[in-house]
């Protein structure tokens, strides 16, 4: 997209959960961006991975899971983003230059670096090199190392390729100090239960003053009622000095999830991330939340990242849908784009599946089957066992990326290798 | 009542109302988004609830009390007198105590006297027809002394514990942690006190063995013994509540506003973990005050549990009744102050 | 009972609610004693007519489940009927309602826990067999019972090797198949589908509503589609009724029903749905405010405090009138009688109260209100519904004592005819439940009554009903003769609960006190009014 | 968490793709790979075996007639390692007592009386526990109302201090000390059932039955009890611990099962005097109650563990 600034940048993320059972792969390499002022909608059924990007987003993947792969780059500036893509290109030829011993090292090291648990170099063949380290694709850690070793030969003024800044904007290189001062302050997030999500010994008050004074420094309880008072007023609560003194109990799930939207913009974050905001409130009062965030958005001039199962509610709120199945972003357009043209076959289903108000059918058109067990690695498409016009290829082939029209990205084999006029 | 203060600000108790009808209710944003607060009258309703429900189980204790000495088998009289009394004289001593009378008046007579304070008049060869009221006075103090500290040692020692072994799950740390609780909660509060007696006072001579002689060093081995089973059931409780409280969305939620993991852990999921603590806290009286007698016994210290166990092997009910009472009084206070400290505690308790 | 009347066509309906009402008490205090009910139903007149699907929408705590809960005596209706297939079933015995759950079923939201995660499929499926006895056919029982679950399972769409697997292993789909089998075995002629789709995903969703629709015109079901997402009752049912706080407010075939919405609520309802098109995105201003609690359910229309079209007609409550004054309050100046004279203002029912600072400001007060409501009463129908100011006397109360009572059973509830009917035993707090209503009727409500403009409310509390009463001591003695004089001329006309009134009296309570009230004319609620087409509205707007 | 809860179902939804399916033979199965169940369940079969073949193993009469004035309280012959004079009592390996009689025969056929009066009592209060919790908690109003709170006087009151005044009431006898454990104990039992089928009540698929027209009888022993076993089994595992500790303190104090039986609290408490020159007397014995008590206990956690994952951290 030329002309917007990306503010947050997602590339190759893998989350991964390391149970006694198995490893479940919850995320499966997750390319995204969101660009500045933008709302982007992230749609899927229930485990398909959309509330662990948020969670991943924020470094704050529970228990046995862990992010094992890919870069977050966040409020990246321009120069920084060029050069650094300029050096993953260098990096990338120089990894296909080298020789196969140099690979096997460099694969063990990257693998090591990045999930924690060592491989015997040696006994890799080049089929699972080429699976960890994708010839399309160079890690981080191939690209340090590469820097690492040319370094020196760099210019002085270049700060980005003398390592220093390079890769200082993905969040997942932050220490646990700096990301928490980018938690609540630049990233904020809305939980989707606000029954459960909010504290429920202490009060609204209490609550959002800690925040604010975490994050602003104000310590002065007057100044900080008063901030509280208008904070709440922003998420228009009519009797902010009466919710101020409530428990999050003494509260109804709309006032709650307002109070929810208070915490989360309290600090004016640039990017607000709202976890299935609606999914446990009535209509009429869902309506109300969207109609508050949307303008709520467009008033503060953050970017939001909505994700939901609901179509409709993206379809209202947001500028940019990506739809989620199995871990992997399948389909990515501008919301009139992907409503209009659904070039994925799950993408259309899901949309004919949507029973739509005033548009009554006598048989919704369904999708068979149900959502695969993430346990298992997917040799090819996740989604080839309910598709209609699976063929051969998408049981063993990992469909690519394409872009079949301006930013219209399909992940199909029924797209590749048909990009559009104007791309690229 | 909606009260106002003074004449003005009267908007205190009002918001901004819907634009759309003058007269319509504000109270559909400031009620309908509020449900009914604590008042301080609820408050008030729920603790005389309390008490009035406590009412019973002090009853019922009586009443098993009561039972307790109208069931004996052993006939007190018969112990008291010398071996050779004529059978009239037992008959007088009989109808003196009122033995002779049928059940439920000798339990109205019961519960009379000890609205009164009377509990009686041992029968016990040793202190024969002291008040039993005057003994327990007499000895209440010394068990009061040892749960007291009893109860510090246990919290001072299970709370901590059960945070750090749920902060480190899963570590050897953790682990060691549980095998201690699992053995220090296995121990027999008896056999603990024996082996404690054998370490400190036997071999190291470090501790008095038994009574009170040795001022504060004699209350250490009994209080250790007391609390060191509770201490490991409060590490148990307070580990497992800390975990589920940290698998609850709120920490989260709180992580997500980039509070440091410290204010995390220490504020909000201690405060929650430590609700389900509280609730117990009287069933840990009650614990204390079943292993009081026992540990009383193992260390001669001369509280009520030893009383108890002294006034049985020498048949003398009317002190058994009287001390066994007064322990369940403490059992029904502690259950009293733990409901209501919870109340306080915890706002989402409902009074109504 | 238009709205449960005959449709065009003149079948009869399967089942029919008359007045269904279910009232949940709330208790409060030492004593726990009943302060108020959850209006959970409250009067509701539906009737499902055979084959077709009627749609019941609302939004969470309108009432809607246990709607669906107590046609099927799972929850027992405080009041109204209930007929199945032309039987009155409302007051028949448990042991008899047995008897009619083979041909009533339901299926439950929550796919998880509707199956017992302890047994296999198969003993799921074949538990109606257990309690009613295996199907009917000739030969072998077993046999012919497994043939019967074999048919069931197949006819949900999952294979027999699935029968002997427990719960667990299934999807949240596959499991709402099952407990729909489990729902059809016993051939049931109408089931209750309890939002059987809102726990699953909108792929899986869609399967299980085309087979319900598939069953239900190979079998010949009734359905009561009870849901709170309009999009899917539109896809699914013949006619939608929609609730708000307990009552039905519009009920209309499907068609008429999206292509013509009457009701303001309904409309909202509507227009608050996102649709899945971004083309069809329009600011959506939806409803204000939240659904207030269904203890206290606003007076006259219940939706008319968030209704953006309410007229003055709608409702209005005591509440109103202080939210009213306290505006006035914040716009005029300090020195001003209003916040000058006044402490505090509270409401209760249709009555306001008027907290003053002295006893000598009553008339000081009184006169400005009176002033007031006479200039504005044109402006406001609110303000022009005040029928009485007059001073009130915070400590004393008309207080009316109740025995319980004792009545001779009804034949109709007692399952062998031959027997007498046990005599009914009702406490005396229900007791005094039925007087507190019996008393507003005559007193209050009937404009014949001499102390009609007097009363403030009249509660039960415990085994008494206690009255407010406005203005003076005198009118307290006005109010206990009139009440007496109503009471003998009940008694001599046998009316049982007249005859359980123990006493009347004036009591007093707490220290002096004055205030100042003001009573509000009663609002009616709106009904069902058909508008042709079938269509039903209960909303002024549509008064005939 | 949401998120885990979320992932936890998946998880089970995993399993079950993979085809397994949760038997007995499964529990078993993980119970078996579970270290506490394990070692809780090896100790109780040692001592459960050796109380049960007590009388004909080659052991010393625990109990006999003559007092021989020159075996009383023997060290243990490998006691020689701590320097005590071992000159005689090769066969009592965990010495004598006071009256010379074989320790280490009366702690096992202590045991007997032990494990007996503990299972019997939990055996007694589980069913007077289940019956009156599962009524309770079934049936719920008045019913509930009446048998809650004579649950909860029970519950409030220590076991023990009841057991107590059970005892020292009924007089000292064996059948009295498992009435009166029995008595004091039931309403953990109640309790937790009771809490169990409040639970297991509001589940849809008592509801679904009750649609079909079952009977309430039914519903209670086909649908809510079974539901309720879990938790019940960890609970009577942990009750027999509990039973244990509370027969041994009771004989401790004189109100239990009396002398010549042999029973360990009685064996501790005549341990007491003669700690400084007979430890060996208090301690192996114990020793011994320790390690059955901490069978039993492991036992129950483990399997709580195995059982239901989700009730970790339900005792009390």
């Amino acid at each position: 997209m030329p002309g917007r600034k990306p503010l947050l940048e997602i590339v190759g993320l893998r989350t991964q959960f390391f149970l006694h059972e198995g490893v479940v792969t919850a995320l499966d390499g997750i390319d995204f961006t969101v660009y500045e002022k933008e709302s982007v909608g992230i749609v899927g059924e229930t485990g398909c991975g959309k509330s662990m990007t948020a969670f991943s987003i924020l470094r704050l993947v529970p228990g046995p899971g862990k992010i094992t792969a890919g870069n977050i780059f966040f409020m990246e500036p321009q120069d920084v983003r060029q050069r650094r893509m300029q050096l993953e290109i260098e990096a990338q030829e120089w990894y296909r230059r080298s020789s196969l011993v140099e690979k096997k090292k460099l694969v063990a090291l990257y693998d090591y670096r990045d999930t924690g648990r060592k491989k015997k170099a040696k006994k890799l063949t080049p089929a699972q090199i080429d699976k960890i380290v994708p010839p399309d694709r160079v890690p981080t850690g191939v690209t340090r190392y590469y820097l690492a070793q040319n370094a020196k030969t760099m210019p002085a003024s270049d700060k980005v390729g003398r390592a220093a800044a390079l890769f200082s904007f993905d969040l997942l290189t932050r220490t646990d100090d700096q990301m928490r001062s980018i938690r609540g302050k630049s990233i904020s997030m809305i939980f989707q239960d606000p029954a459960t999500a909010l504290d429920p010994v202490f009060t609204v008050a209490y609550q959002l003053g800690e925040v604010i004074s975490l994050h602003q420094g104000i310590y002065d309880r007057a100044v900080l009622d008063k901030k509280i008072e208008e904070v709440l007023k922003l998420v228009r609560i009519a009797a902010p000095v009466n919710v101020m003194k409530q428990y999050p109990h003494e509260l109804s799930g709309g006032m709650k999830q307002r109070v929810m939207i208070a915490l989360a913009l309290s600090c004016s974050p640039s990017l607000l991330i709202a976890d299935e905001p609606t999914t446990a409130l009535d209509v009429t009062i869902q309506a109300q939340i969207l109609n508050l965030l949307r303008d709520l958005m467009r008033t503060t001039g953050s970017s939001m990242m909505l994700i939901t199962h609901n179509l409709g509610v993206v379809a209202e709120v947001c500028d940019r849908i990506c739809v989620m199945y199995a871990g992997r972003i399948v389909e990515e357009a501008e919301t009139f784009e992907l409503f209009a043209n659904p070039r994925h076959p799950y993408t259309a289903g899901l949309l004919a599946a949507f029973p739509k108000l005033g548009e009554r059918k006598d048989e919704l058109s369904v999708i068979r089957g149900t959502v695969p067990n993430l346990m298992r690695p997917f040799q090819g498409c996740a989604f080839v066992e309910r598709c209609e016009k699976a063929t051969e290829v998408c049981g063993e082939d990992m469909p690519r990326r394409v872009e079949i029209s301006p930013g219209h990205f399909v992940s199909c084999h029924l797209w590749t290798g048909k990009e559009g006029p104007n791309v690229r | 009542m909606e009260k106002l203060e003074n004449p003005l600000p009267f908007h205190f108790i009002c918001g901004t109302r819907p634009k759309h009808a003058e007269q319509k209710h504000l109270w559909t944003a400031a009620d309908g988004g509020c449900k009914g607060k604590k008042s301080m009258a609820d408050l008030i309703s729920y603790v005389i609830r309390k008490i009035l429900l406590a009412i019973p189980v002090i009853l019922l204790a009586t009443f098993i009390v009561f039972l307790m000495l109208y069931l004996t088998p052993g006939d007190p009289i018969v112990n008291i007198l010398p071996p050779h009394a004529s059978p009239d004289d037992i008959q007088k001593l009989r109808e003196k105590y009122g033995f002779d009378q049928p059940f439920i008046v000798q339990y109205g007579k019961f519960l009379y006297r000890l609205a009164q304070g009377d509990l009686g008049q041992s029968v016990s060869r040793q202190t024969l027809n002291l008040d039993v009221s005057d003994l327990i006075i007499q000895r209440l103090p010394k068990t009061l002394e040892l749960m007291a500290i009893g109860l510090t040692i246990s919290y001072s020692l299970g709370i901590p514990l059960g945070v750090y072994s749920a902060l480190k799950q899963n570590s050897w740390k953790d682990r060691s942690v549980m095998v201690f609780t699992l053995v220090a909660y296995a121990m027999p509060s008896f056999w603990l006190g024996i082996l404690l007696m054998l370490l400190f006072a036997v071999y190291l001579g470090w501790l008095p063995i038994e009574g009170t002689v040795g001022g504060f060093k004699s209350i250490i081995l009994p209080a250790m013994t007391l609390g060191l089973g509770n201490a490991a059931l409060t590490t148990r409780m307070m580990r497992s509540s800390m975990l589920e409280v940290q698998r609850q969305d709120y920490i989260t939620q709180l992580r997500s506003r980039g509070l440091p993991e410290s204010e995390v852990i220490f504020k909000h999921a201690l405060k929650n973990a430590m609700l389900p603590v509280i609730t117990v806290i009287g069933l840990d009286i009650g614990w204390f005050v079943a292993g009081a007698v026992v540990v009383e016994t193992v260390f001669s210290w001369p509280g009520l549990g030893l009383l108890v166990t002294n006034s049985i092997t020498n048949y003398d009910y009317p002190t058994v009744q009287g001390c066994i009472l007064v322990l369940a009084m403490f059992v029904v206070l502690g259950n009293l102050v733990a409901d209501i400290l919870y109340a306080f505690v915890d706002p989402r308790v409902r009074l109504g | 009972m238009s709205v449960s009347g005959d449709r065009a066509n003149g079948s009869q309906p399967i089942v029919q609610t008359i007045g269904l009402e279910k009232l949940f008490p709330v208790k409060k205090g030492v004593f726990s004693t009943v302060v108020g009910h959850v209006h959970a139903v409250d009067g509701v007149d539906l009737s499902v007519f055979r084959g077709e699907t009627l749609g019941l929408v609302g939004e969470s705590g309108c009432g809607k489940t246990t709607v669906g809960r107590t046609i099927l005596r799972l929850a027992e209706p405080t009041g109204g009927r209930i007929i199945f297939q032309g039987k009155d079933i409302t007051e028949i015995p448990q042991s008899a309602v047995r008897g009619f759950r083979k041909r009533m079923q339901i299926v439950f939201q929550d796919p998880y826990s509707s199956l017992d995660p302890r047994m296999t499929v198969e003993r799921i499926i074949g538990e109606g067999f257990a309690i009613h006895g295996p199907p009917k056919g000739i030969g072998d029982s077993k046999f012919i019972k497994r043939e019967k679950i074999h048919e069931l399972i197949e006819q949900v769409g999952l294979s027999h090797d699935h029968l002997s697997r427990l719960p667990h292993e299934f999807s949240g789909g596959q499991k709402q198949r099952i407990a729909l089998a489990r729902a059809l075995a016993l051939d049931p002629d109408f089931i209750v589908l309890d939002e059987p789709t809102s726990a699953l995903d909108v792929s899986v969703q869609a399967q299980a509503l085309n087979l319900l629709k598939r069953l239900q015109s190979k079998l010949g079901l009734s359905f009561l589609f009870i849901s709170h997402d309009l999009s899917v009752i539109e896809h699914m049912s013949d006619r939608i009724a929609v609730m708000y706080l307990g009552k039905i407010v519009e009920l209309a075939p499907t068609r008429e029903f999206m292509g013509n919405p009457l009701h303001p609520y309904t409309k909202a309802l509507i227009s608050s749905i996102p649709i899945p098109d971004p083309l069809k995105r329009k600011d959506r201003r939806g409803i204000e405010g939240e659904v207030p609690s269904p203890i206290d359910p606003p007076k006259g229309c219940r939706f008319h405090p968030r209704c953006s079209v309410a007229f003055d007609k709608c409702g209005w409550e005591g509440r109103d009138l202080v939210a009213h004054l306290l505006e006035v309050a914040k716009i005029t100046n300090p020195t001003h009688i209003l916040s000058n004279h006044v402490v505090g203002l509270r409401s209760d029912g249709f009555a306001a109260y008027v907290d003053l600072r002295s006893g000598e400001d009553v008339d000081l007060v009184k006169r400005w209100l009176g002033a007031y409501f006479a200039e504005r009463k044109k402006e406001s129908s609110l303000l022009d519904a005040v029928v009485a100011i007059d001073m009130f006397l915070v400590d004393r109360e008309v207080v009316v004592s109740c025995d319980k009572l004792s009545l001779p059973g009804t034949a109709a509830g007692s399952a062998d005819k031959g027997k007498k009917p046990p005599r009914r035993k009702i406490s005396a707090r229900k007791v005094a439940q039925e007087a507190a209503m019996l008393m507003e009727r005559v007193l209050d409500v009937d404009p014949a009554s001499r102390v009609h403009n007097m009363i403030l409310s009249i509660k039960p509390r415990g085994r008494h009903v206690v009255f407010k009463v406005l203005g003076p001591e005198a009118n307290l003695d006005k109010a206990v003769a009139e009440l007496e004089t109503r009471l003998k001329f009940m008694k001599e006309q046998k009316n049982p609960i007249a005859l359980a009134v123990r006493r009347v009296a004036i009591k007093r309570t707490k220290g002096p006190k004055l205030e100042l009230a003001v009573k509000l004319g009663a609002v009616e609620e709106p009904q069902m009014d058909d508008v042709g087409n079938g269509h039903f509205v209960a909303c002024r707007l549509y008064d005939k | 968490m949401r998120l885990r809860k979320g992932l936890n179902d998946r998880l089970l939804g995993w399993k079950m793709a993979g085809g397994a399916r949760e038997t007995i033979a499964d529990m078993i199965q993980r119970g078996s790979r579970n270290k506490m169940v394990v070692i809780g369940l090896s100790v109780i079969v040692v001592m459960v075996a050796l109380a049960v073949f007590a009388p004909v193993l080659p052991i010393a009469d625990p109990t006999p007639s003559e007092i021989h004035p020159e075996d009383q309280t023997l060290p243990p012959h490998w006691f020689r390692f701590f320097g005590y004079n071992v000159s005689k009592g090769d066969g009592h390996i965990f010495g004598t007592d006071e009256l010379g009689r074989d320790v280490f025969s009366r702690v096992i056929w202590g045991a007997r009386v032990s494990l007996l009066v503990a299972t019997l009592a939990v055996f007694f209060s589980l069913v007077i526990g289940v019956l009156l919790g599962l009524t309770a908690g079934y049936f719920g109003g008045k019913v509930d109302y009446i048998i809650a709170s004579t649950i909860d006087l029970f519950w409030t009151f220590p076991a023990f201090l009841l057991a107590l005044a059970f005892a020292a009431a009924l007089g000292p006898s064996l059948n009295n000390v498992i009435l009166a454990i029995s008595i004091s104990y039931w309403a953990g039992f109640a309790r937790l059932m009771r809490g169990q089928a409040l639970a297991v009540r509001e589940r849809l698929f008592v509801e679904a039955s009750r649609a079909l027209g079952a009977k309430n009888i039914r519903i209670m022993f086909t649908h809510v009890l079974p539901n309720c076993l879990a938790p019940l089994i960890v609970w009577a595992s942990i009750g027999v611990a509990d039973a244990i500790t509370i027969e041994s303190s009771l004989s401790f104090l004189g109100v239990g099962t009396q002398p010549p039986t042999p029973s360990w609290g009685y064996m501790l408490y005549r341990g007491i005097p003669y700690l400084e020159e007979a430890p060996w007397m208090a301690t192996f014995t114990g020793l011994v109650l320790l390690l059955t008590i901490l069978g039993f206990n492991l036992l129950g956690d483990g399997l709580r563990d195995v059982l239901d994952p989700r009730m970790k951290g339900l005792r009390r």
